[in-house]
């Protein structure tokens, strides 16, 4: 599927023939997401996210503009998704891919349209001025997963931001310096995490029509080489809440609701754990950035 | 001497790679290549060179064009490309801190030609020489200043990058220079003759980076 | 072996006077007719001075003539196949006279995706790369051809030169004591491996693709962890 | 393959007028010229381009105006060889941010707590009061498309230089609001700041122009940075800021609005019109002017003269080894196909109008330090030269 890289038919059915005795190539579970590693810059905002060898930074900033004239209580917030040939030679720089686009889409849909972050609390004065978040997605490395690590560095990034506090006085903003004042947090109203899954038909496309003899196989988090094999894939978005918030299935394999159901259930466990995660990663960052400041303030008392 | 800390070889998908800190500048670089060129880079004696710059924060605009194009005048010269007619070599820099507001490139444009010549031997692209960057302000007090701060460059009066090239552990001929701001003549030489230096002890730090990346590849025939 | 680590642009011990054959990581360039290093890598001279190469590792396979590697065919038009031996590069031609005993007739039978054990034949940077399936002293098939079955994967091209060059190499020993397997090993980095039960083939692959980052005295290790954790 | 016919002995020995020459092979003819003292333009190693300036009448303040209603503010049209640079500059109003540094109560308590850190006050920002420009090239080809490399980086190089060159303070770009008003009479009136004592009207907020430069090349003929520098600088010089009033009634308006259940005042803008007739010259910082050269540093290969074709001496590289002793020329003002193909040396340099500071310097390629010093003197001449021209 992707250009560039061709795949030899003894790795495609050796792949299958291990899918079918119950084995992945990369040594997981059919069920067995990888870990993610979380980093947290020095910077507020920037975040990097391990998936086994995918890596992706995130790196948020906010700045004042003025509101869209149809939309003068809300925020801007934008989500650049643009991947470059550092990630992989298959990732054009000139020409946008399709599985690029569906990356973006997926990515925009999950963090943006689902309303993670609270567009109303950037207002600062209505129609005139508010704050503009932006994410920008840098993609370092490829190994599958680029959506569910897209999804998790924006929202760890989300919470861990901060902007300059500012004070309206009239017509004026004064926007106050971190020195001199400490930082706000964006309001993020909840947490979408995305988890991906991979089908195989290890039999032949003809008997692509189900039934009893159904030898569908589906795995959680497929790596690259995974990604590359696959006859269809899943992406379910949603949080904490149980709500769902986005589930892409563009083209490959047809599946049953059943499955459907079933892959839900297993998404949800994942997403819980990862959200866990990320609220313990940001308040872990944010506890040792405020002893620093106690300790400097202490040590200025002292003299 | 400025403190750079780097390390090799640590994205899988590409041919070569580089990670380098320099204070708060902070690049990585990944190169692939010698690969097929798309029909409008293929050159018949040589191979193409293409670089691309991406941003820290915010969409990539002219600023970023105008630093590829400095990057890709640097590095053709070092670059053996009669080797890979018909071939075209890929450099992704994406700038991960940039240490300097957007004024300025020094900083960065410094960062990402050191950090691109870690990443082409990493890939093992033919290259004639070593090579290295530095950069310097002169601040209104006609003080110099090498490898400045963020805060240094506010403050400056004119600020200087400078790339020599390496043979024999010694700087051989200047590849590049870029200097903007107000100065004189007498302070170019200055900077230019401190660079020498500079590029040397960059290049010995370099030597000591590869000599561990040597290792780290031949890891199993100890 | 000494360790002298060459980076480009330093001095190679070597008078411009005296003939001597240069190998891969060394340039003789094409107007001042210097002989240079071009890339770092460990400095390796023969004894009497007349040969002189760098050893280093890469990932960007470039084909050189009498390479052995495994490719995999793209494509093939009239009676050439089109073959890749890496990602992004120019595909390869494999002439379907190329084979042993091939006439018009009797044309060797590739798909799209089968993996051919090549050698190279022709390498000229201004021309596209040939490679051939037999041997061309003897004429036969010399161990080349279709690889059927079986799994493949990559490694570095220093490790891929090393197991292919020392016959009795310890990664390949040490599987030699778990398993039978077939194996055919490309300079290009990429390794076809076969063996007659789906888990010795995976386990083995692992096995190979760990040990090019540990040092020789924990081969071992990796061996029996890649076996242990298929439950073998 | 080779085994058929000895490729040697196919080769044939083929003629071409000068003009395919230089497209072929530029080194060779460029090498060519050079070796008799000529370069392919026929200009002497050390010799410039005119430079011809002229204002177009594409202002609306320019004298010979034809149009009275363009929105263009100031202009130049350069000729200099076969090539013809237009720039025209406009204008746009916008408020300004008053963002920080504003004073507030905060900032002194916290300058009580800090009051040892602040006491090293911060030195001044240099670029603070600089003023920023936003040019636009456009280079004629023949064809329409999304702007080139080439474009993109000569519109970056010119804002970054007219950044850091400081000839433009944002002070000067200030819009020194007035009102209009009716009188008792029924008579319109503009009151500005400065003509009137009593003038007091002042919303708090501040307005500002942003200035773009378009620039538009025809029969480009080498490096343009130089030429385009140059005509903005002409351009800029006679660029004129039309006075700005806000009508009396349209001002400070606040609208009641409600949406989505929220409710709030949606301020509106301030209706800013530009005055027809009276108008200020642009105040540029004439010391910081600065214009710029280019050089090309040209290797003389003696031994290209005997060794010819190249293929030739690949085949016996003992010619090639034989006379290889180099010499290198410095050509002023690059221009034509070959001398910018075969110029891997160039120096770029920009000396202030007195000849004396330098503003911005370009090295590429292995610059030695006498070409280096003999361009640098070239340059601050040149300059003195091309601020007699301007002016």
């Amino acid at each position: 599927m992707f250009k560039g890289i061709e795949v030899s038919t003894n790795e495609r059915q050796f792949l299958f023939s291990a899918l079918k005795s119950n084995l992945r190539l990369n040594g997981r579970q059919f069920t067995e997401p990888r870990t993610p590693e979380i980093t947290l810059g020095e910077e507020y905002g920037h975040v990097e996210v391990r998936l086994g060898k995918t890596v992706v930074v995130a790196r948020i900033s906010a700045e004042i503009t003025a509101p869209f004239e149809d939309r003068p209580f809300e925020g801007l917030f934008n989500v650049t998704t643009e991947i470059s040939p550092m990630a992989s030679a298959i990732f054009d720089s000139s020409r946008q891919s399709d599985d690029e686009l569906l990356i973006s889409r997926a990515v925009e849909k999950a963090v943006r349209r689902s309303g993670a972050l609270d567009l109303e609390s950037l207002c600062i004065i209505a129609g005139s001025k508010c704050w503009s978040v932006r994410a920008d997605l840098h993609y370092l490395d490829y190994d599958g997963g680029f959506i569910d690590a897209s999804c998790i560095a924006v929202m760890t990034g989300l919470l861990h931001f901060r902007k300059n506090d500012v004070t309206v006085s009239g017509e004026q903003v004064i926007v106050h310096d971190v020195e001199e004042r400490e930082p706000v947090e964006l309001s993020v109203l909840h947490i979408p995490i995305c988890v991906t899954f991979a089908f195989f038909n290890p039999e032949d496309i003809e008997t692509n029509i189900k039934g009893d003899g159904n030898t569908e196989i589906n795995i959680v988090d497929p790596d690259s080489q995974e990604e590359a094999l696959k006859d269809g894939v899943l992406t379910v978005c949603l949080n904490k809440n149980r709500e769902v918030c986005q589930i892409s299935k563009a083209g490959g394999l047809p599946m049953d609701a059943l499955t459907l159901m079933g892959c839900s259930h297993k998404a949800y466990e994942i997403a819980a754990k990862v959200t866990d995660m990320i609220r313990a990663i940001v308040e872990a960052d944010y506890k040792k950035r405020n002893e620093g400041i106690q300790y400097k303030l202490r040590a200025e008392n002292d003299r | 001497m400025s403190e750079i800390e780097a390390s090799t070889t640590l994205l899988n998908r590409v041919d070569g790679s580089a990670k380098l800190q320099i204070k708060s500048t902070q690049i990585i670089c990944s190169v692939t290549g010698p690969i097929e060129p798309k029909s409008r880079q293929e050159l018949p004696s040589t191979s193409s060179l293409s670089v691309i710059v991406r941003p820290d924060v915010g969409v990539t605009s002219t600023r970023e064009k105008n630093l590829e194009e400095k990057i890709r005048v640097i590095l053709n010269q070092a670059i053996a490309g009669e080797l890979y007619p018909r071939q075209n070599i890929q450099v992704t820099l994406q700038i991960l801190g940039a240490g300097e507001s957007k004024n300025y490139t020094v900083k960065e444009l410094t960062g990402m030609v050191n950090c691109s010549y870690l990443a082409l031997i990493d890939a093992g692209v033919a290259l004639r020489f070593s090579f290295g960057a530095q950069c310097f302000t002169i601040g209104h007090d006609d003080v110099l200043v090498v490898d400045p701060t963020g805060e240094d460059l506010k403050i400056s009066k004119s600020s200087h990058v400078v790339v020599y090239d390496v043979k024999e552990g010694k700087v051989d001929q200047l590849l590049y220079a870029d200097s903007l701001g107000s100065f004189t003549e007498e302070q170019v030489y200055e900077v230019l003759g401190k660079a020498i230096k500079e590029v040397e002890g960059i290049h010995a730090k370099f030597r000591e980076i590869i000599q561990t990346k040597v290792e780290k590849d031949y890891v199993w025939q100890f | 072996m000494s360790h002298t680590l060459i980076l480009p642009g330093d001095k190679l011990p070597v008078s411009s006077d005296s003939a001597v054959i240069i190998g891969p990581g060394i340039h003789n360039t094409p107007i001042s007719k210097e002989i240079i290093p071009i890339t770092a890598g460990i400095l390796q001279l023969s004894g009497t001075q007349k040969t002189i190469h760098l050893e280093y590792n890469s990932r960007r396979y470039i084909p050189q003539v009498n390479d052995l590697v495994v490719g995999v065919v793209t494509g093939s038009f009239g009676d050439v196949f089109r073959v890749s031996l890496s990602d992004f590069t120019a595909n390869v031609s494999l002439s379907a006279f190329a084979f042993p005993n091939a006439t018009k007739k009797n044309r060797p039978n590739l798909k799209i995706g089968n993996l051919v054990y090549a050698r190279v034949s022709a390498a000229d940077p201004i021309v596209d790369v040939e490679i051939e399936c037999m041997d061309p002293t003897t004429g036969k098939d010399g161990g080349f051809g279709l690889l059927e079955d079986g799994y493949v994967f990559t490694v570095g091209l220093a490790f891929a030169r090393s197991l292919l060059y020392n016959a009795d190499h310890a990664v390949l020993d040490l599987l030699v004591k778990r398993c039978q397997f077939e194996i055919a090993i490309g300079v290009n980095g990429k390794i076809w491996i076969k063996t007659d039960e789906l888990k010795h083939t995976l386990a083995c692959a692992k096995a190979i693709e760990g040990c090019q980052f540990v040092q020789g005295e924990q081969f071992k290790d990796v061996v029996n962890q890649c076996f242990k954790d298929l439950g073998l | 393959m080779s085994e058929d016919s000895n490729p040697q002995q196919s080769l044939k020995l083929m003629s071409f007028p000068p003009s395919v020459l230089s497209r072929i092979s530029p080194e060779i003819s460029l090498q060519r010229h050079l070796s008799i003292g000529l370069r392919p333009n026929l200009r002497k190693f050390d010799e410039f381009r005119d430079i011809q300036l002229n204002d177009g009448g594409l202002s609306r303040y320019s004298a010979n105006n034809t149009n009275g209603q363009s929105d263009v503010l100031g202009s130049s049209i350069l000729r200099s060889g076969s090539t013809m640079v237009v720039c025209t500059i406009r204008g746009q109003i916008v408020e300004e941010d008053i963002l920080g540094e504003a004073e507030n109560e905060d900032a002194d308590a916290i300058n009580a707590i800090f009051a040892k850190e602040l006491q090293d006050a911060k030195p001044k920002e240099t670029l603070k009061d600089n003023a920023v420009i936003y040019p636009l090239v456009e280079v004629e080809r023949g064809r329409v498309g999304p702007p080139t490399d080439e474009e993109m980086i000569l519109s970056q190089r010119i804002y970054e230089n007219f950044l850091h060159s400081g000839i433009l303070k944002r002070s000067a770009l200030k819009v020194n609001v007035g009102l209009k008003s009716v009188d008792e009479n029924g008579e319109e009136q503009i009151l500005y700041k400065g003509e009137n004592d009593q003038f007091d009207f002042g919303p708090k907020r501040m307005w500002s122009y942003t200035l773009s430069a378009e620039f538009k090349v025809f029969s480009r003929s080498g490096p343009l940075y130089e030429l385009l520098w140059t005509s903005l600088i002409s351009a800029l010089r006679s660029t004129k800021l039309p006075h700005a009033y806000i009508d009396e009634n349209a001002a400070d308006i606040k609208v009641p609005i409600k949406m989505r259940g929220n409710f709030g005042t949606v301020r509106e803008q301030y209706q800013i019109t530009c005055d027809a007739n009276k108008s200020e010259p642009l105040s540029l910082e004439l010391d910081q002017i600065s214009y710029g050269t280019n050089f090309a540093v040209i290797d003389i290969v003696k031994s290209l003269e005997t060794t010819l074709p190249e293929e030739e001496g690949e085949e016996e590289g003992e010619a090639m080894d034989v006379d290889t002793e180099q010499k290198s020329v410095l050509l002023i003002d690059i221009e034509g196909e070959e001398e910018e193909f075969c110029a891997k040396k160039v120096i770029q340099v920009s000396v202030d109008s007195k000849g004396e500071s330098l503003k911005s310097l370009t090295l590429s390629g292995g610059i030695d330090r006498d070409s280096l010093r003999t361009a640098i003197q070239l340059a601050k001449s040149r300059s003195r030269v091309l601020d007699g021209v301007v002016n």
